[in-house]
Order: structure tokens, then sequence, then C-alpha cells
């Protein structure tokens, strides 16, 4: 790190000169110091699960499987989903951006909890730990949802990796659980409800989904176990247990598990689009309470996973129907992102150029989402390459990239440095169309009947499948050239002032890296997140923060 | 305003503003806690009613192989220690920590008395060999036995596993009171273990009925 | 790019065929709904850039009637497309009574059609489709064109999916109980049948076909595959077709998931426990019909059990066809 | 269109048991507020008091000692009487299986009775009634959570055969 500290007019050093040594950083319970942890901690379980991905691809480029043999290839594509899954989608926007940027949003110079901050990145380093010793041990072949019978049956390290699954909840559980008391209790003098930033806000309706979905994802885990090691045939067919009971299990998870994937993406988008088009934010109200409502019906539509797996045709309309409601409260949040540009000054710097990228991905994501939702295309639809593009271009689309995004805006108040702007904008548009050129031929493949989890393809899919893989390279290089130059930036990178991008909220009121505890006193607050005034040149407005 | 105008007692956590704050902040991290727990058992509970719908006759039959009597003794047994448990959480609200220490180990107390008649009910099942699943060979009950008495040991077996680990946190607790560390001021340590309690307490109330008096 | 068949294959099945308009209707309202969210995206960030001197006074922070239009409008949309998803649904689910019933059993990596009213039952793989096209008869799941069909779908071992994507069709098949897949193919050909549900190892080998034929062709096929059942069975063909062939290798070569049975007769063989077992006609049959009872050392329990999938004369076929692998014991008993 | 009234028969189970579980720890303070009457006259003054039943922690139950910052510390026979009456009811539980009723009743009936319990414990042991409203809400949010998931649930289990009566499907009996 060069040598002009950061130190701000108390010349206090900043959290990341406040002591030195591995030991000082694993036992902090600062909680910025825990949120780079997880920043390092989730890219590099990305960086194996993107590997594993490109393994995936290369070996689909031919119709025949010739590279490994099947069962490898099930191990590798069970590990792919089970490494981005539960190591890197579901910690990295709550964990990495809700971590560092939370307490300084609210004001407050900690989380409720510091200690308990700490032990859920311990316990998910833990969790994480099982989660690879299981892929030491030769990997389980049961795809990332476990399906039983097939998942109590087969041999593989798989109670291994049902321990890594079930001490990851707890760590999510935890974290979820000290943001909520945080944002209730700690916000600085003055910040109403409706005067907390819209990320704020996601990230309270993540951790409310985390908190009320990750204890039955435990008990599944827990009742699989059971079944693997005792055999208590609850879900053992042959014993009178139903398959179908255990898919109602782990699906009431792993739907508002997608929602506290994507939930903490729109309120970066929501903080994004606002502060770099130096604009109100149009319809905060609206934006705030659908967060609050994908929260409560995410959890009541999970039966559209299971359409043609012998749910009951009346359990299929009622999902079905219930379904089509998650839909709007996201269509109100795309609606209001898009009337926040009218009349704004946008800045297009790099987080604004993955927020377009991020806008385009994510609608593609959700109106094939509909189209899967409707049932009688379900039928022939599910479990084809069409779902696997589907959640691809919403997660990957739409949570990781609106990450990508968060990551960058913040990262000059992390670091205290900035990253080459001009090559971040380039990548942006190379990411976008290798993404494109990735998944959008998954799509074709997918309706035309190509089933899900193939190692071995029919002939006339190979071209379609062929594209696919080349553009996954392009997209794994380009996703490599962001990691290098923001971690170059953070080293070598100019300094950045305290507020780059002209930002109202909090965090910007404080030196950029931030010292340890935060605040000189206690800031209160007068106004909105987002009360730009009318002819601003975008530097110096009137600020959210009355100073001490 | 920028200080902290009160002054703060010196186990206020530095980033809280007050006592209240704090003790408030705690108190929501353990309702949260306990909101998360009923949707652990919840997932039992749900296996519970749906092999209930399928199987009604296997439930009719596995509920009357369990001893209702030790299982209304126990609920008895919970009961008291509920209220054993609020009395120590009023007493250390009251700061009279002799009376605290007291009443917790009345609580502990009968808490193992709860341990001691449900590992007497788990023997007498295994020696009659009520297991769960394929090890299920008691007669009396056609093939799929083994589900209800999987389900069984499971919610019976979570539940024990819960008034262990709340044994214990009474333990450190009494070891708290005995350090000096719970007075009128810091009860919430004691209120959270409390509610903790009565959370366990409540699981059993559900459970009783449900699996013993299928009736 | 927006006709049906750039998407979907050609559907035969009439009881849906209401879902391809369906689909290119919902591709077209994404196309719409896409270029009314990122057109205005795309024109207001060129207009409103930071460099361009424009009207920026007063900046609208909310506008309550528009957001009930874009909060209504979406939810009628959606509440459409449920109905009509609904609608079609149900048509193509649910059966009609006099349709022709097939009984499927899906097994790990091959699945069994039982026709009852006929009493036959039609084993269908990739081996087995080969087998039958080398003699003439129309391979996998073998309809009649024009005729309601019943699948009744279970399964012996995992979760396997009855998945016919020229049909529009997809049922899992379940081991603790029967589910129901219905069609009424309009058009004669052959068609793709693939197992959608992950079950194993080889998931994507548990490929066959969906044969459409003539109603002729159909008794005709009836009535060889009966008198077929009635000839002695032969060893080779049960080998070939309830897919052993797919695991073990019956020329002397090492390769292969299961241990080879060239050469295999009275061969003693250790196994996991390290015991050894000389392998004569029990131990073949008890390996087939239990598998997990005694596994060769050096390779993993992945067998399935074949009890109940064969008939007492197609498992001693099957002994009597692996003893005869072993040259030198011809004579042997 | 009969799916649209299947569909508001579900919404209907699920309001009426939304309305249920906020009522839970009401549903305790009553019974608290009869038996208080019917036990002991000094109670009658308590029963005003406990009917009012204002959430603030104002001092309407009578105070043994006063907290400096007005906290209530509930008198010690508060909590004897819930305990008895939580006897009392697991009494009336063990009863109503013991008479035997026919199977799907007594199941209802003990769940009720349980859920009195529960509402007891909750509202007098738990300090739901005079603590802060967020623990209610909390409370509410995952009982509803609980609700949601076992009527989705059943939703499928109990109606396999719906729209399928005709095709009289064999079924597989568990080997």
């Amino acid at each position: 790190m060069s040598d002009n500290s950061h130190t701000d007019a108390h010349n206090e050093p900043d959290y990341l000169r406040a002591s030195t040594g591995i030991k000082s950083w694993l036992f902090s319970v600062d909680h910025k110091r825990i949120g780079v942890m997880y920043l390092i901690a989730t890219t590099l379980f990305m960086m194996l699960g993107g590997l594993m991905a490109l393994g995936i691809r290369l070996e689909l480029f031919t119709a025949s499987g010739d590279l490994i043999d099947a069962d490898t290839y099930n191990r590798l594509f069970t590990l792919h989903g089970s490494v981005m899954v539960f190591l890197v989608i579901i910690p990295a926007a709550p964990a990495v951006i809700g971590n560092f940027v939370l307490p300084l949003m609210l004001g407050a110079k900690d989380v409720a909890f510091p200690r308990l901050n700490l032990a859920s990145f311990h316990i998910y380093m833990i969790g994480a730990i099982f989660l690879i010793a299981s892929m030491i041990l030769g990997s389980f072949d049961t795809g990332w949802t476990f399906y039983t019978p097939y998942s109590s049956t087969t041999n593989g390290p798989v109670a291994w990796a049902l321990t890594g699954v079930f001490i990851l909840g707890f760590s999510s559980i935890l974290t979820g659980l000290n943001f909520i008391v945080t944002i209730h209790k700690m916000r600085a003098p003055g910040m109403t409800w409706f005067r907390m930033p819209l990320l704020l806000w996601s990230l309270y309706a993540t951790s409310a989904v985390q908190l009320l979905a990750t204890p039955v994802l435990a008990i599944t885990v827990l009742l699989l176990f059971l079944e693997r090691l005792v055999g208590i045939g609850i879900f053992d067919p042959s014993l009178g247990g139903d398959p179908i009971l255990f898919q109602h299990f782990f699906w009431f998870y792993s739907h508002p598990a997608v929602y506290i994937m994507i939930l903490p993406a729109f309120g970066i988008i929501s903080e994004l689009v606002s502060v770099h088009s130096q604009r109100k934010i149009f319809g905060y109200k609206g934006i705030a309470l659908s967060s609050i409502s994908i929260a409560i019906v995410g959890s009541l539509v999970w039966g559209h996973h299971m359409f043609t797996s012998g749910q009951s045709i009346y359990a299929n309309l009622v999902f079905s129907f219930l379904t089509f409601f998650v839909a709007i409260p996201t269509a109100i949040k795309v609606f209001s992102w898009v009337a926040t540009l009218y009349r704004g000054n946008i800045q297009i710097t790099p987080p604004m150029m993955y927020v377009f990228t991020f806008m385009a991905l994510f609608m593609i994501g959700g109106l094939t989402g509909v189209t899967l939702g409707a049932l009688s295309l379900d039928v022939h639809l599910h479990d084809t390459y069409f779902v696997v593009a589907h959640f691809h271009y919403v997660m990957m689309g739409g949570g990781i990239l609106a990450y990508i995004a968060g990551l960058h805006h913040w990262w000059p108040k992390i670091f205290g440095r900035m990253y080459p702007q001009k090559l971040a904008r380039i990548t942006s548009i190379t990411v976008f169309l290798s993404f494109n050129l990735t998944f959008f031929p998954m799509f074709i493949v997918g309706s035309r009947g190509m089933p899900r989890r193939y190692y071995e393809y029919v002939e006339s899919f190979t071209w379609l499948n062929q594209l696919a893989t080349v553009g996954a390279f392009f997209l794994g290089t380009s996703l490599f050239v962001t990691l290098g130059y923001l971690i170059w930036g953070a080293i070598r990178g100019p300094a950045a002032d305290n507020n780059p991008w002209g930002a109202l909220s909090l965090e910007w009121h404080t030196s950029s890296p931030p010292i340890e505890h935060n605040f000189h006193g206690q800031p209160t607050v007068d106004a909105g997140p987002y009360d730009y005034p009318e002819e601003s040149s975008g530097t110096d407005s009137s600020s959210q923060w009355v100073p001490a | 305003m920028s200080e902290d105008s009160v002054e703060r007692p010196a186990w206020v956590e530095p980033f809280f503003h007050s006592a209240d704050q704090q003790r408030s902040a705690a108190s929501l991290g353990m309702w949260l806690f306990l909101g998360q727990e009923i949707l652990f058992f919840s997932g039992l509970f749900m296996a519970y009613i749906a092999y209930r719908w399928m199987y009604p006759d296997t439930w009719l039959a596995g509920a009357d192989l369990l001893n209702k009597q030790l299982g209304a003794l126990n609920t008895v047994v919970l009961l008291t220690s509920s209220l054993t448990m609020a009395l120590a959480v009023r007493a250390t609200e009251l700061g009279e920590i002799s009376k605290v220490i007291r009443h917790l180990w009345a609580t502990i107390g009968l808490g193992v008395v709860f341990l001691v008649i449900k590992s007497v009910e788990y023997s007498h099942k295994i020696h009659e060999g009520m297991l769960p699943g394929f090890h299920f060979s008691s007669d009396g009950l056609e093939n799929n036995g083994g589900l209800f008495f999987g389900i069984y040991f499971a919610l019976t077996g979570l539940h024990a596993l819960h008034v262990i680990i709340g044994l214990g946190l009474m333990g450190w607790l009494i070891a708290r009171c005995k350090k000096g560390l719970v007075n009128e001021e810091r009860y919430v340590l004691a209120e959270n273990i409390g509610l903790y309690w009565h959370l366990v307490d409540l699981v059993w109330i559900f459970l009783f009925p449900m699996l013993y008096l299928v009736r | 790019m927006f006709d049906a068949r750039f998407w979907l294959p050609e559907s035969i099945n009439s009881m849906a065929e209401g879902t391809d308009q369906f689909f290119m209707v919902l591709i077209w309202v994404s196309v719409i709904s896409l270029l009314v969210v990122l057109g205005p995206m795309i024109w207001m960030m060129f207009r409103y850039r930071a460099s361009q001197d424009i009207d920026r006074s007063a900046p609208p922070s909310h506008h309550l009637g528009l957001e009930i239009v874009w909060t209504v409008i979406p939810t009628a949309i959606l509440i459409g497309v449920f109905f009509w998803g609904a609608t079609g649904y149900t048509k193509m689910v649910v059966p009609p009574t006099d349709a022709m019933e097939i009984r499927a059993t899906g097994q790990k990596w091959f699945w069994t059609f039982d026709y009852p009213e006929e009493g036959i039952r039609v084993r269908a793989s990739l081996e087995a489709d080969e087998e039958r096209v080398k003699n003439g008869i129309p391979p996998g799941l073998v309809v009649p064109v024009d005729t309601p069909i019943k699948i009744v779908g279970s399964s012996a071992d995992v979760i396997h999916s009855f998945y016919v994507p020229a049909f529009r069709v997809k049922k899992d098949v379940l081991p603790n109980r029967y589910t129901v897949a219905t069609f009424q193919a309009t058009k004669e050909g052959t068609y793709d049948l693939f197992c959608a549900e992950y079950c194993g190892t080889k998931h994507s080998k548990m490929i066959t076909k969906v044969s459409v034929v003539s109603q002729e062709a159909f008794a005709e096929f009836i009535s060889k595959q009966s008198e077929e059942s009635d000839k002695p069975i032969d060893g080779a063909t049960v080998f070939n077709t309830s897919g052993c062939a797919g695991c073990h290798a019956v020329v002397a070569s090492s390769g292969g998931i299961g241990p080879t049975l060239h050469g295999l007769w009275g061969k003693t063989e250790t196994l996991v426990d390290e015991t050894t077992v000389v392998a004569d006609e029990n131990y073949i049959r008890e390996s087939i019909v239990n598998p997990m009872e005694k596994i060769v050392r050096g390779y993993s329990p992945m067998m399935p059990n074949y009890s109940g999938q064969l008939s007492e004369d197609e498992l001693n076929a099957l002994v009597l066809y692996i003893r005869d692998l072993s040259p030198e014991k011809e004579g042997a008993e | 269109m009969e799916i649209l009234l299947n569909i508001l028969v579900l919404f209907g189970l699920l309001s009426v048991g939304l309305c249920f579980i906020v009522l839970l720890p009401t549903v305790g303070q009553v019974i608290m507020a009869v038996f208080a009457t019917v036990f002991t006259e000094k109670a009658v003054s308590n029963f005003r008091g406990v009917e009012s039943g204002t959430v603030q922690r104002k001092a309407s139950v009578p105070v043994d000692t006063p907290k400096p910052e007005g906290h209530v510390v509930t008198p010690v026979w508060v909590y004897v009487v819930t305990y008895l009456v939580l006897l009392v009811l697991t009494g009336v539980t063990v009863g109503v299986s013991e008479l035997g009723m026919v199977q799907r009743k007594a199941i209802i009936a003990a769940v009720i009775v349980a859920s009195m319990k529960a509402g007891l414990v909750i509202a007098w042991f738990m300090h739901v009634k005079d603590g802060p409203r967020m623990h209610r809400l909390i409370l509410v949010t995952s009982t509803f959570f609980v609700l949601i998931f076992v009527t989705l649930t059943m939703a499928d289990l109990s109606t396999r055969t719906w729209g399928l009566e005709e095709q009289n499907l064999p079924t597989i009996a568990p080997s």
C-alpha cells in the first residue's frame, strides 16, 4: 500500500491500516474487515465455480461425451451448482456489500452484534471447508437439489456436503438476524424508515427471507442426513415416504433463496441508478414496499419448480396463479428505475454501464420466467436448457452483475483507490456481449427439447452448444479482466476522494477508506438519501448529513 | 450532541448509545432467533401432518404403542420448569441474585427429570424394537410403522437436544450470576435464556397432543 | 427467429396443439415489453447524459397515476397469461376415458413398456432399439396413430421423467405411486424420448424412441411381439435389451463400468470385503436380483437391482448365456 | 370458473389461519381474565386492568417494587395462576383424547387446546402481552410462514387425484 496514508482530518488511521497482521484480520470484529474477508472468500469460490462451468462447457462442445466420463461430468455439474449457490451467490451480495455498507449507511459505528458477525464469517468458512472436503473426497453426484430417492441411495460423500450446507445455513441466518436488529435499533437520529437508502430496504427484506426460509433448509438437510445415516424412512419410498414431500421441503427454502440472491441486487441497482443520474429516485415508497412484498409473496410460489413432478393438478394451478403475483413487484421496480433516468444528469461511469447491462439481462431473464410460469409451456420446457438459460440470465445476469456493479460503485470507499474507469467500461460491454453469446443459444436448444444435466446430447443440438462454449470462454476471460483491474486499482490505483460519485447517503460523508469506527461523533439526518437539488452540478450538494 | 450526553455504565458496548438500546437490541435479536426456531421445528410438524394424512391407521396404531402417562408427566414437568424459569427471570429484574440461582437450579433439576423420563421411554422403545425406518421390527403395526417412529424419534430427539442446550445455557447463566455479572440492570441475558426455555416448552406443548394423544 | 419452427420441434400431439401459438405469443409479448423498457432507457441515457445541457428542472419523484397504471397493466397481462396456460394445461393433462393404456416403468437407464390388453412387454433402450431395428421391428415405444394414449408411469428405483419433446409431454415417474401422461399422435414417424429428471451415471444415455405407426403396422407389431414372447427366450437378447450390455463387457477386455463376464463361470472372485466366492449359478443369479450383496473388489456399488424386472425364464436364459461366455466350460451343466 | 373457486377457498383458509394466529396472545389473555375473576375477588380489580390490555408498559398491574425506568415487574401470582391454568388445560387435552372421540375430531380439539396453552405461555411467561409490538410481529410472521408451508404443501398432498378421478389409477402399496 502506498505510503501517503489515508488519515483524515483527525489523522486517525483508516480501518485497513488500523492494525496489521493476519490475526488482527481473522479475529477483527470490524464490519468493514469482515466484509473484505467475505469479498476475498466469495471471489475465490466464484473462480472455482467458474472453472467448473468452463469444464462443463468444454465437455458439451461435442455431442458425444469424450473429454471426461459420465460420472465425473455428473459430479462436476453438481459441484458447479452447489459452490455457486451456497458459497458464492447467497453470501456474496448480503455479506460483502451488506456487511461493509449497511452500518455506514445507517450512521452507526458497527452492526448490532459484531462478535456474532465474526462468528457467522467463521461458520461460513467451516461450512465451506466441509463442502470443499466433499469435493476432495470424490464429490457427490446428486445435483445441487439433492432429490431423493437418488440422493439417499447413491454412494459418495453426500453426508459431508449435507453437513457443509447445514452449517452454511446458520451463517446466513445469523447475518440476517444481525442486519435486522441493526436496521431496527441503530439508525442515525432523524433517519426515519422512509429516509433510509433503498439498499437498506432490500437488505432488510433479504434478511427477513434469510431468517424465515433457511431453517427449513436446515431441517431438510438434517432429515436427509438421518435418512442416509440411520434410514429413518421419511423420504424412502419403499417405507411409504414420499419423494415429492422432499421436493416441497427443498423448494420451500430454495425459491425464497433465489430472492435472497436477487433482492440485494435490486437494492444496489436502486442506489446506483439514483446516484449516477444525480436525481431523486422515482417512486421511493413503491420500490421500498415492493422489496417487502417480494419477501412475503416469494415464499408462496415454490411449487412452480414441481409442475411436472407428479404434483397434483390443483396444486399446479394454485402455484402457477401465485407465481404471477411475484412478477408484479419486480415489474414496479424496473419501471421506477427507468423513470428515474428521466431528467437526470446521467454520468456514464462503469457502475452505470453495469446497471444498463443488468437491466437488459434481467429483463430477458424475468420475461422468460413468466413463460416458464405458464402451466402448459412449463410441461414442455421444464428441466430443459431453457430453464438453465432462464436462471443464469436472472442469477448471473441479474444477481452477480449487480453485485459487480455494487463493487465498482463502492470500491473507492472500500480501498480508498480508484480502478481504471475506461478499461472498466470496455469490459462491461464484453461481459454483456459474451454473456448473451453463452446463454442465448441455451434458450433455443432448451425449447427444442435438450434436457438438463445431459452429458451427451442428440447431434442436432451440436452447433448451438458449440456457440455457448465459445461464449463461455469469452465470458470467463472478461470476468478475469474485471478481477484483474479491480485488484490493480485497489493496490496501485490513484487515491480516490471521499465522494467520487457525488452521492448523498451517509457512507460517502466519512473518509474513504473509512476510519475504524466509521464516523467522528454521531451523524444526524434531516433529509432523504436522494434529495439532489434541482440544478446541482453533481458535487457539493446539500447533504443528508448535518455535521456534528 | 455529538458525544453521548447520558453517562454509560461500563458494560454497555461502545457502539450502543445507552443501556436501554443494548437491551432492546439483544431481546429483539433473541425474538428473531425464536422466530427462526419455530420454522426449524415446522419442518418436522409438516412431515407429521403429511404422513398422518397419508397413513391415518398407522398413526393410530403407532400412537397406541406410545406411553401416554409418561408423556403427560413430562408435560407437567416442563410446565413447572417454565414457571420456575419465569420466576427466575422476575428475580433477576428485581436484583435478588440468590433467588435467581435457586430458581435456576430448580429449572435445571426439572429439565434433568424430563430427560430421565425421556430416556426411560426411549430404552423401552428400543427394547421393544420400535426403531425408525427399516429397523422397525415390533409387531402390531403393518409395514410402514418405521415411518411413524422415524418422525417420532426425529421430533422428540431434536426437542431433547434443545432441552440439553437449554440446560447448558442455564448452567452458564448460574456461573455468570456467581461472578456478579447479572443484576437488575443486566437482566437481558436471563430474559433471553428464559425466552429460549419457554420456546422449548412451547414446542413440547404442541408435540405432546400431536404424537401421544392422537386418538 | 420469430416462427415456431425455429424455437420448437414440430408438434404432433393433438391434445397440446395450443401450446405453440401460446409460446410464440409470449415471445412477442416479451420482445415488446423489452422494447418498452429498454427503449426509453437507452433513449434517456443519451438524451440526459452529463455533457448535454438540457432542461432538467423538477424531476418528478413520484407520480401516483403512472405508478397505478404500470401496476395494473402487468397484473392484467399476467392473469391473462395464467388463464391461457391453465386452460391449455387441463386439456393437455387429463386423459380421455377411452384412452389406450400403456404401463411405462422407468429404471436405471432404460424403459420397459407393458401393453396390458395385448399382454406383451417391450424393453426400450439404445441397445434394444438397435436390436429391434435390425430385425425390422419399430424401435422404442410403439403407438398407433390418431388414438389417445394414456401412459401410466412408475419407476423401479429413482425418479425418472417421461419426456417426448415432439408431443410437448413430460411427466416424472415416481417409485411410490403411478403418474399419468397422455397424448394423441397425429403424424407417423419416430420421435425422441428423453429422461428429463437426473437419475445417475447414464442419465443422458436413457434415450429411446416413440414410433408412431399406422393401425395395421401396430397390429402386426403386436402379433409379432406376442408370438415372439412364447418362443424360447434367447439369453443374448435379454442381455442386450435389459441394459446389461451397457456396463458389462462380454469379450475378454477389461473396460466397462461392471466386471467383465467373459470367462466368469467357475472363476473365484474376490469381493469388496476381501472374502472370495466361486462364480457359480446362484452367485450370478443373486448378483442379478440383488447386486448389493456381493460386490467385486474394485467396482463401486452402482448396479440397479432387477428383482421383479426379469421373469423366471428370462433369468434362466441370462444365467445360461453368461455360462456359455466362458469357452473352456462349454460342457459344464 | 371452478379453478377460481378453489383458489378463493385456499385464500379464505390462509386468512382464517392468520387471524387465528393474531388472536393467539389475546386468547391467552381472555382465559386469564376469566379464571382470574372466578378464583379471587382481589383479582376483579386486576381483571379490569388486565382487560384493558393496552400495550404500553403502563403500570396497569399492581407493582410490588417500582423500577426506576417504570419497568413493570409482573407479580408472582400472575405466574402462579397462569401455571395452574396450564395444568388444567393439560388435563383437558388428556381428557379430550381419553374420551375416544372420533379420530379426526380429537386431533383438532387437541390442537386448539394446545394453542390456547401456547397463547398463555406466550402472553404471560414470554411477556409478549406487555412487551414491544415488534416481538408480537415476529411471532405472527414466523407462524404465518409455517401456516403457508403447511397449507400449500397439503394443497398438493391432499388433492392428488383431483381432476383424475375417473382414471382409477392403481396405488403401489409401500413394500
